[in-house]
């Protein structure tokens, strides 16, 4: 009835041997999610070329999912494309992870939003124009970050 | 550290039942397994045995043997004395007064009573969780029956001025209760010297068994059973006594008592140690707490830019097992309400972690700690957006 | 009989904690001694054994797991279903109906409730201690919120027909308690079946450790907390888990449902020979209860022209422990007012003696307790001047 | 705080061997107390010669108190003249005993007061006129009898 948290053995490797923490230096995009105060903050850097994310860097403040989380999207992500990247949902970060305790799942949110704020601001900075969808999500995105 | 070893820093979750306990506890689970309330001797002369633990109990609290009522656990006497009492006195008043410090047990109790028609106030609180005696006393109002404050905070260890709140309450006859939990077994507690009326506690937090607890209730002090049914412990808590946990809790009190004189300059010893050791060896860093005024076995420290739970797991890979907050609350919350009621801000609670030391720690065990805790907050931090921003702005 | 053996007819005082149990209990008074709420695995992998326990204990009663909390005993039990279901629906009623023949953790509790504004009726019972349908129907009225019915008569060891009540709730949507002390671990209950919404019992009354108890509540049934506080047992029943104590009731739970089978039938064979000798070789005595409908191991009769506690003396005296009555119960009491409400007059039910027999109970210690009676029966009503005039008005 | 009877070795003495248990033929005095219903009762019987008790007997329903407070108050008794006899009192009764407990005091009262009865019924029965003390305390007696 009383659930303390239990991570898998997955989690535990990106916990304890995180990839690609750090920060891009010259990034082409940033994406930055959470806030201190509600205990979880992540932001993800990029570097893209031919529309291919060729870089990835993240920080993270907050809980073992949450550094997990951080740590397999960047892993998710490398070398993929700009679409293929954005559509990495936060189910298949919570899948690479072959799973996160119940509470914890917002955490896989938390890092999807922080890639696709990232890729965002790259498409802004760069020019390319983005759909209604993709405006939509960034505002959603926003506002649960708010509201959180 | 030993492979198979670990280092047990948690000591305010609970505590690993003293082997004399246990010992004294396997009569009652094996051959001695009558009911006290049975007319046989066989049974009977439990009653001898349990007066006993009484009186161990009442020992170390310095009450009368018949002022202790035994329970399952400083939860139920907490709820019981607050529920019990204001239920039997509220024709001569429905307000009570509890500090914002409180454990749920206490402030949920309060809230229960709230339904039923009483009101609460609620103590202020400083920077080190101690209570306002000023902010107190504008509280006291004439139809006041009840006050509750915790022997010490039971995330920070500050302790409170009991004597000063029972000198108050004393011209006033209000009645004063205290969740002494995480006090009794690391402090002496003298009930009558303090003037206190009613005092909870668990014994599993001083090498007792767990499903045992106390409520100390001065002589003369009425309040209403919260369990009812037959006469046991007077007819104040029914139900068949849970004889070996009884005779465990008396064990542990006496052994409290006796080695409490040896063991609290001992903890005090390796607090003071544990606390300045990261003080002196990491930056940014908060002792949570009063410095001075507080439990010898509590170190309770916010490191900036982090999160608890991710320090914690660091801790455990070391093989060091910490709390980032009473274990007995809410998992939900992500921020102590008591660190909140101390002012500290959100994100420095977050990355708050207690230590709480139990009489079996060593100096290894602590060196070994303050050896290793600096490389974790350091990684930590390394991965920290907020560590990164307070970089770039120095 | 060996002179250090005695026989132990009081099972339903307490029972002795079966070597299983105790073997299962020990680690959790030592190395395995976390706070299941605690972090780190050393503490949060006892959330799994709890988890066992908790399954064992709903497999005894045919329950889901989650409708089952861990409390400290029947007494709470009983005084959590009756207190934390009137005040959580009040708004749909505030009218109860208990049996007349309730151990005190039930009548005492509604009799509280009286103080809180609820109305309380009372069911009568037959001569065998049973429930009176048609006077039960009677008492329900639109604003019954719940109907508590022991599930045997705790004295006599009637059963009550716990599946016409359920029936007649069923359609009126009144929830049912009952409490089951003294029928857990001694009759198969499947609570699924029997339509029960509420059900509380102890573990000590059937191998399992003292100081522990449970309360299945069906799914969808809300109560409030008797005791507030942390988020124990989903938040309903707050306070440290007494470890130890939850993994001995669930292995007693297993037990019960392994060995049932087995001793039941036992059990019934010793209970109808006991009582099928007294019946025979004494004069002038009553079987209390039904005669068919009652637990395996109840053997309650009264000895007319006698005093309780002289017949217990000197069954002491050869080395037989009884009751003559119900052991929770008040000692002041000189008639039991289960006996009482089921009409045995006052000088009749002076005289009763309850034989309560248990799985470690065999047909030698029977044979002799038939034997030996009617001596003591013999010897102490030449004492009894209502003998004599007995037998000089015959 | 819960305390079941516990009976000194004394008490077990004369609720095991009661002295002078049964009833006299042709008593010259007889008391009765006590009634089934509140679950104690005693009847006292006695043979008077000069002024003397030569023989007493009790019956008794009740506890092990009442049991051998009836035992122990024939032992009393035996050879004391009815003034003697009649000044024994409840503490007398539990003293003899070497004590009672608390709770199973008022079983020494039952036992002096029948042999009381006993004593009055007796010097009724041979015109010897009682006191006014005597009288009264009778009365009390059989006022206690029924309020008990
Ligand atoms: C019928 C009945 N219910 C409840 C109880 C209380 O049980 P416990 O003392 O284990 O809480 C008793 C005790 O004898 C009982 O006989
Ligand atoms: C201050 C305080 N009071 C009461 C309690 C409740 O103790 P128990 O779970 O032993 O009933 C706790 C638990 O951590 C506590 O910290």
């Amino acid at each position: 009835m009383t659930n303390p948290i239990k991570y898998n053995k997955k989690v535990m490797e990106h916990f304890s041997n995180p990839h690609n923490m750090g920060e891009l230096e010259n990034p082409d995009g940033v994406g930055e999610v959470g806030n201190p105060v509600c205990g979880d903050m992540m932001k993800i850097s990029i570097k893209v070329e031919d529309g291919i994310i060729t870089d990835i860097k993240f920080l993270t403040f907050g809980c073992v999912a949450a550094i997990a989380t951080s740590s397999v999207t960047t892993t998710l992500v490398k070398g993929k494309t700009l679409d293929e990247a954005e559509k990495i949902t936060r189910k298949a970060v919570a899948d690479a992870l072959e799973g996160l305790p119940p509470i914890k799942m917002h955490c896989s949110n938390l890092a999807s939003d922080a890639l696709y704020k990232a890729i965002v601001d790259y498409k802004k900075k760069h020019g390319i124009p983005l759909s209604e969808e993709e405006i939509g999500r960034e505002k959603k995105i926003d506002e649960e970050d708010i509201h959180e | 550290m030993a492979e198979d070893k670990f280092i047990y820093f948690d000591n305010i979750a609970t505590t690993m039942t003293d082997p004399e306990v246990i010992e004294a506890m396997l009569p009652y689970l094996n051959e001695k397994f009558g009911n006290p309330s049975s007319f046989y001797e066989f049974g009977s002369q439990i009653n001898d045995d349990i007066k006993i633990a009484r009186e161990q109990v009442a020992a170390l609290l310095n009450a009368d043997p018949d002022e202790i009522y035994f329970t399952s656990g400083s939860t139920e006497s907490n709820n019981w004395a607050i529920k019990g009492f204001a239920l039997a006195n509220q024709s001569k008043g429905k307000h009570l007064i509890i500090s914002s410090v409180e454990h749920y047990s206490v402030s949920h109790s309060a809230e229960f009573l709230k339904q039923l028609g009483f009101e609460i106030s609620q103590i202020p609180v400083d920077e080190f969780g101690i209570i306002k005696i000023e902010e107190f006393k504008k509280l006291l109002r004439a139809d006041t029956i009840l006050v509750s404050v915790n022997f010490a905070n039971g995330e920070v260890g500050s302790l409170q001025p009991i004597n000063e709140i029972t000198d108050i309450l004393k011209e006033r006859k209000i009645v004063f209760h205290t969740d002494a939990v995480q006090s009794v077994g690391y402090i002496p507690i003298d009930v009558k010297k303090l003037n206190i009326d009613m005092l909870g506690f668990s014994g599993h937090r001083f090498y007792g068994p767990k499903g045992t607890g106390a409520l100390y209730v001065k002589k003369g002090i009425r309040i209403l059973p919260l369990i009812n049914g037959g006469v046991q412990e007077s007819g104040k808590r029914a139900g068949t006594e849970n004889v070996p946990g009884i005779i465990g809790l008396g064990k542990a009190a006496e052994l409290a008592q006796k080695q409490m004189p040896s063991y609290i300059p001992k903890l005090t010893e390796l607090r003071n140690k544990l606390t300045d050791g990261i003080l002196e060896k990491i930056e940014r860093v908060k002792l949570n707490g009063h410095p001075e005024k507080r439990l010898p076995n509590f170190v309770n420290i916010s490191y900036e830019f982090l999160e608890g739970e991710s320090i914690l797991m660091m801790l455990i890979m070391k093989g060091i097992m910490a709390a980032s907050g009473s274990a007995c609350q809410s998992k939900a919350l992500k921020v102590s309400p008591v660190l909140t009621a101390m002012g500290v801000p959100a994100d420095l609670a977050q990355g708050s972690i207690l230590f709480s030391l139990g009489k079996h720690n060593t100096m290894e065990e602590v060196e070994y700690t303050i050896k290793e805790l600096p490389t974790i907050i350091e990684r930590l931090r390394m991965m920290s957006p907020l560590y990164h921003k307070f970089k770039k702005n120095q």
